[in-house]
């Protein structure tokens, strides 16, 4: 059974439709790569589906079971963690408390240390500066800072949001690999969204190119990168 | 027409108008700064105090020099700070209505003027801040202006005051608040007009701009700072007049009377009749002047005979501010507009369109 | 003259200290409720002159001590300042306003408190002017010529003591950090499953906690009336100012403030010839300065890092 | 090729935000009557460099020139005195004002726009309102927001906020005009016009057009020339076509 299925999305914000019409699937353990051009709307799809950005048309579904329209903090206590593109940290906390934070729903301290011991072995820069302030890390660190935060939560499954905006590209292909590990360790599936679409569909088990609002090419990784139109693809340049 | 001439001799009724006519020019002048330009501007008082202590130093000193009154005994500060000072101008006041008259128009102008400068002055912090940081800066301002104004003898004989003032009409006799009430009217009325002029024009849009979005104003050629300079000059300006005309009224000039208060007055004035609309700001000054002066225990006693439980005849006076933070609470919470709401500004541009899509509904139809 | 001079100087910085505990406790009530909920709250003030006016009557009319009045001001207070959010602020954040608008909300809120007190005070004989009446005794008198009373000493430890129990509350419980980290990002806060309306509540609480406090030491220092909070609203605001709206930034400030105030005033008198009736202009003029040259605050204490970001 | 004398001259531009290099050392020139569009992936600098040349941010190092001219640092209502108006992504409409207000407020008023004018030269002023209200309706007419016009803009729909903001561009009568995704949230349909509209104040007015777009399907059948940019810095200047073959451009938004 897929672990997430959302069909037939229509969002945006305001009253102005990005999403026209996208179904996704996300099965279990899988990482599925959302790609595509500039302004094609990947971030709003996710953000649509999370309850971030406004959903106008569609279902959303997570273990079988409707989620449609589920505030985002529901969403997180039933399983479904989202790690936002921008602003992803507590800056004026420390590591540890951030890590402490993206555990609040958590109750059980014995369970907390766990996750927190698994996160830090999944990231040991973390560890090492598990006591400065996360607004005094590096970019990259901030960004392992956030995917560890949302993995406190045992997640069932992750929306990563452009993970690596911004990072130098030796820094984001080590994040990239991270999130493979992340998936061996935990089996946790995860949407990716991604900018850098070649890394992107090299690791994903499938990717989803998304142009204008719609799915253009959906199938595996390599499929996608070996099409004779991927120039007119992902420029945007669609030639019918 | 006895009725109506007994009305216009009524002091309750003179105190009413006269208070309306200075509160509507204070409210105006807020309503420019923050309704039109966004400037949340805390320390309106202080440009108010300015018009008044001007028209008393201005009418005191040179009464004083009229009469060639020299003091039995000086007690610091200038002239008109010394014993037996107010009454000898309260005499010019009544003897010389060349005096009087002219001395009033010259405070108004001269009181502007200094108001416009202090404005200009003041804006200067409204680039930097954001805007609850630069509301609690200007009211920091009106407070050291208070403080001044409380300590120092020269140039404003400290809590002492400048007193002796008088209506430009004293020499009127029992007439003088009359004639007085309709020149405040007038005044208020020209003002008005005058803000009216002002903000429906491309300068009102300026304004606006710089109040919606300060870069895309910029980005349109309008220079943001400049543009609150204005709108400070005016509204300080016409703020000071209002001071001018409330020293003419009282009499006296004491620091007390430019508490916060009387700013948080005007705030609530204009939220009450609508930000931006100068017609609501009308509506809302009519409203809360009349809380203002009928929450008196001595007017509902004496005047209208309601009998008032002892409890309710001491703290109406402070009843009356408890109505008034009401209102700016309400105010925000369930119609931030005001009863009138802001409108498109009335020029060619928004009148001429309005006629044009009118016709072509009309042309539609037939 | 010099010893006189001497003493005058250490009588100022002693009163200093009290003064400052008191805008460093209020600052912060006035820091932690700006930075979780962006109100810049004037009525803080009035919170303040409640304080004072709960424990008045907690002692006079219920004859209780010293500590149970201190409580009840202080519970009363958070009583009011939760009510306030409940009623106003936080109708106001759900329908969106800006922090303009909660600033001049607070004001209608501060009218609303300090008049109701004032009309009530005006029609109850005894009340318009208070004082508690057990009197701060002397602990010691340096010098033949400073005394040294207790509530000297009571408000620098109350504040302390508070220092410390929010610094345990802030770094050691789940409940203080929740409140941190939305005051860091609301967003993620309650992406991470935060409960923001219950860290909202207690924001509230913990600043009405401190204003009671605070109001409470004022009517035991010092005669109160209905305006007595009015009058230290500037100086709270320039402690939270200058501290840059960091938690130990404002304590830290407000202290300074206190004591830079005193001393500064008796010197300029001592060698300017200037009237104490200026010390407010300290605070003014150290806030002005301080917002138009250094926004983000000149003592900015980041050991817990709460900084104040635009 | 067309192009006359030179309108932009970007030259060795480098901006840094804290450690982020989001300009480096960027220069490019722009004639008079060209269309150019500038692309690239997201987060390559486009915006920046935009806020740049309008005068939005100060550039750390470099220059640039308008119209021969240093206005490197120069604040943005003094560029627009010169001659340049920009739009924004988002549109940054004045929200308490009406529509055509909106519009009104971008363009060039001769008189009127300070508090002494408003008062003395009210005649003028008017008579300026009159005069241009012809050309007004016609554009809010072309643009189809003329029915509109009087509704404040925090009250119409994205697409009509969308084309006030253009309207308010136009109304700025520019020599050079620079637009963020001008087609932005708006529909495909839409996108088009947009792109008509501004080939024909290109071809009609001559007037100098540089804009940021992400839909390079309608922006290469507009534009003559278009410059890449990738990770702060000009990767490819060209014609569409030759842009469009680029395996360059293909490896930036593959981001390999």
């Amino acid at each position: 059974m897929d672990v997430l299925v959302a069909e037939n999305i229509y969002g945006g914000y305001g009253d102005s439709v990005v999403i026209q019409g996208v179904s996704i699937k996300l099965g279990k353990g899988e990482i599925v790569a959302l790609v595509g051009p500039n302004g094609s709307g990947k971030s709003t799809l996710i953000k649509t589906i999370y309850g971030v950005a406004r959903l106008f048309k569609g279902r959303v579904l997570f273990e079988g079971q409707d989620v449609t329209g589920l505030p985002p903090e529901a969403k997180t206590r039933i399983g479904m963690s989202y790690v936002p593109q921008t602003n992803n940290i507590f800056p004026d906390l420390t590591v540890q408390e951030n890590l402490e934070m993206g555990a609040y729903i958590i109750d059980d301290p014995d369970k907390i240390a766990d996750r927190m011991e698994l996160v830090f072995s999944i990231f040991p820069d973390l560890k090492a500066f598990r006591d400065r302030l996360a607004g005094a890390l590096s970019g990259g660190q901030r960004q392992m800072l956030a995917v560890a935060r949302a993995l406190m939560t045992e997640p069932k499954v992750m929306f990563l949001d452009e993970p690596t905006a911004g990072l130098a590209p030796k820094i984001a292909i080590g994040l990239l690999k991270t999130l493979i590990k992340i998936r061996e360790e935990t089996n946790i599936p995860m949407l990716l969204v991604e900018q850098h679409a070649r890394r992107a569909l090299e690791l994903a088990d499938r990717g989803y190119v998304l142009v204008s609002g719609r799915i253009a090419v959906e199938g595996r990784g390599e499929e996608i990168l070996s099409r004779r139109d991927l120039q007119e693809l992902f420029l945007g340049i669609q030639r019918r | 027409m006895v009725d109506a001439l007994s009305l216009l001799m009524d002091p309750l009724f003179i105190d009413i108008m006269i208070i309306f006519g200075i509160y509507l020019i204070l409210s105006l002048s807020f309503n420019i700064e923050y309704g039109f330009t966004g400037i949340p501007n805390l320390g309106k008082v202080l440009f108010y105090a300015v018009g008044a202590y001007v028209a008393g130093g201005l009418a005191g000193w040179i009464a004083l020099r009229l009469a060639a009154f020299t003091p039995q005994q000086h007690l610091g500060g200038p002239l008109y700070c010394a014993y037996g000072a107010p009454q000898t101008i309260t005499e010019v006041f009544k003897t010389n209505p060349a005096f009087a008259l002219g001395v009033f128009l010259l405070s108004m102008v001269i009181g502007a003027a200094f108001g416009a400068v202090l404005g200009i002055l003041a804006s200067y912090p409204a680039l930097r801040l954001r805007e609850d940081f630069l509301a609690i800066t200007l009211l920091a301002f009106s407070e050291i202006g208070r403080l001044i104004t409380r300590t120092e003898e020269w140039p404003v004989c400290a809590h002492y005051g400048i007193r002796g003032l008088s209506t430009p009409f004293a020499w009127l006799g029992e007439y003088s608040l009359t004639v007085y009430m309709f020149l405040v009217l007038g005044i208020a009325a020209l003002m008005y007009m005058l803000a009216e002029k002002l903000v429906n024009s491309p300068w009102g849009r300026a304004l606006k701009a710089v109040r919606d979005d300060e870069l895309a104003a910029e980005v349109y050629g309008k220079n943001p700072a400049r543009v609150r300079a204005q709108a400070m000059a005016v509204g300080s300006a016409m703020a000071a007049v209002a001071g001018t005309l409330y020293a003419f009224y009282l009499g006296s000039v004491m620091p007390d009377d430019f508490m916060p208060i009387v700013t948080f007055l005007a705030i609530a004035m204009v939220m009450l009749g609508g930000t931006a609309n100068n017609r609501g700001v009308v509506v809302g000054v009519a409203v809360l002047v009349l809380v203002d002066r009928l929450f008196n225990a001595s007017v509902l006693e004496r005047k209208f005979g309601i009998p008032l439980p002892d409890y309710l005849s001491n703290s109406i006076a402070y009843l009356k501010y408890v109505v008034i933070g009401l209102v700016i609470v309400l105010i925000l919470m369930f119609g931030p507009q005001g009863l009138i709401p802001e409108k498109p500004l009335k020029t060619p541009i928004v009148e001429e369109t309005k006629k044009k899509l009118k016709e072509s509904v009309e042309g539609g139809e037939g | 003259m010099v010893p006189t001079l001497a003493y005058t100087v250490f009588r100022a910085i002693i009163d200093g200290l009290l003064e400052g505990s008191l805008y460093a406790l209020m600052g912060f009530g006035l820091t932690i409720v700006f930075r979780v909920t962006r109100v810049a709250n004037f009525a803080h003030a009035e919170y303040v002159t409640y304080g004072a006016y709960a424990a008045y009557v907690a002692m006079v009319a219920w004859g209780l001590g010293l500590v149970p009045a201190a409580i009840v001001a202080a519970l009363v207070v958070a009583g009011v300042a939760l009510a306030s959010d409940e009623l106003v602020f936080k109708p106001l954040w759900r329908r969106g306003s800006t922090p303009l608008h909660f600033l001049v909300a607070s004001i209608g809120v501060g009218l609303v408190l300090r008049f109701s007190l004032q009309a009530v005070a005006a029609s109850v004989p005894g009340y318009l002017n208070i004082r508690l009446p057990e009197f701060p005794s002397t602990l010691a008198i340096i010098g033949g010529k400073v005394a040294i009373n207790v509530v000297h000493a009571l408000a620098p430890l109350l504040a302390l003591g508070t220092t410390a129990a929010l610094h345990v509350l802030f770094t050691r419980t789940k409940l203080g950090k929740a409140m941190r980290a939305t005051a860091s990002n609301p967003t993620l806060a309650r992406i991470s499953g935060i409960n923001v309306i219950m860290v909202r509540r207690v924001t509230w609480i913990i600043g009405g906690l401190l204003a009671g406090l605070s109001g409470f030491i004022i009517s035991y220092y010092i005669q109160a009336n209905p305006e007595v909070g009015w009058n230290f609203l500037l100086w709270m605001f320039a402690a939270a100012i200058a501290g840059g709206f960091t938690f130990y930034g404002t304590i830290i400030a407000g202290i300074i403030l206190g004591v830079v105030g005193q001393v500064a005033i008796i010197l300029a008198g001592y060698y300017l010839g200037v009237t104490t009736a200026y010390k407010p202009a300290i605070a003014l003029v150290i806030m002005v300065l301080v917002l138009l040259f250094r926004p983000e605050g000149i003592i900015r204490i980041q050991s817990l890092g709460l900084r104040r970001r635009a | 090729m067309r192009g006359g004398a030179e309108v932009l001259r970007v030259e060795k531009i480098t901006k840094t935000f804290g450690g982020l290099v989001a300009l480096d050392d960027v220069s490019l020139t722009i004639r008079e009557g060209e269309f150019v569009g500038l692309i690239g992936p997201n987060g390559s600098g486009k915006t920046t460099l935009f806020n740049v040349i309008s005068g939005v941010y100060k550039p750390d190092r470099g220059k640039v020139y308008l119209f021969g001219e240093d206005v490197t640092g120069l604040p943005p209502y003094e560029l627009y005195k010169k001659g340049l108006v920009r739009g924004f992504q988002i549109p940054r409409l004045w929200k308490g004002m009406a529509v055509i207000e909106n519009t009104a407020t971008a363009m060039r008023v001769a008189v009127g726009e300070t508090p002494g004018q408003a008062l003395l030269k009210r005649r003028s002023w008017l008579r300026w309102e009159k005069g241009i209200l012809g050309k007004l309706h016609e554009m809010l007419e072309n643009l189809n927001i003329l029915h509109v016009s009087l509704h404040t803009t925090d009250s119409v729909s994205g697409g009509q906020m969308k084309l006030t903001d253009i309207s308010r561009a136009l109304a700025g009568e520019a020599k050079i005009l620079l637009l963020d995704e001008p087609t932005a949230g708006v529909a495909p349909r839409l996108a088009g016009d947009i792109f008509k509209h501004l080939d024909w104040l290109n071809r009609e007015l001559g007037l100098t057009i540089f804009v940021i777009e992400h839909r390079l399907e309608v922006l290469f059948e507009h534009v003559e020339r278009v410059i890449v940019m990738h990770e702060g810095r000009i990767l490819v200047e060209g014609t569409p076509d030759q842009v469009a073959r680029d395996p360059r451009v293909l490896e930036a938004y593959l981001g390999g």
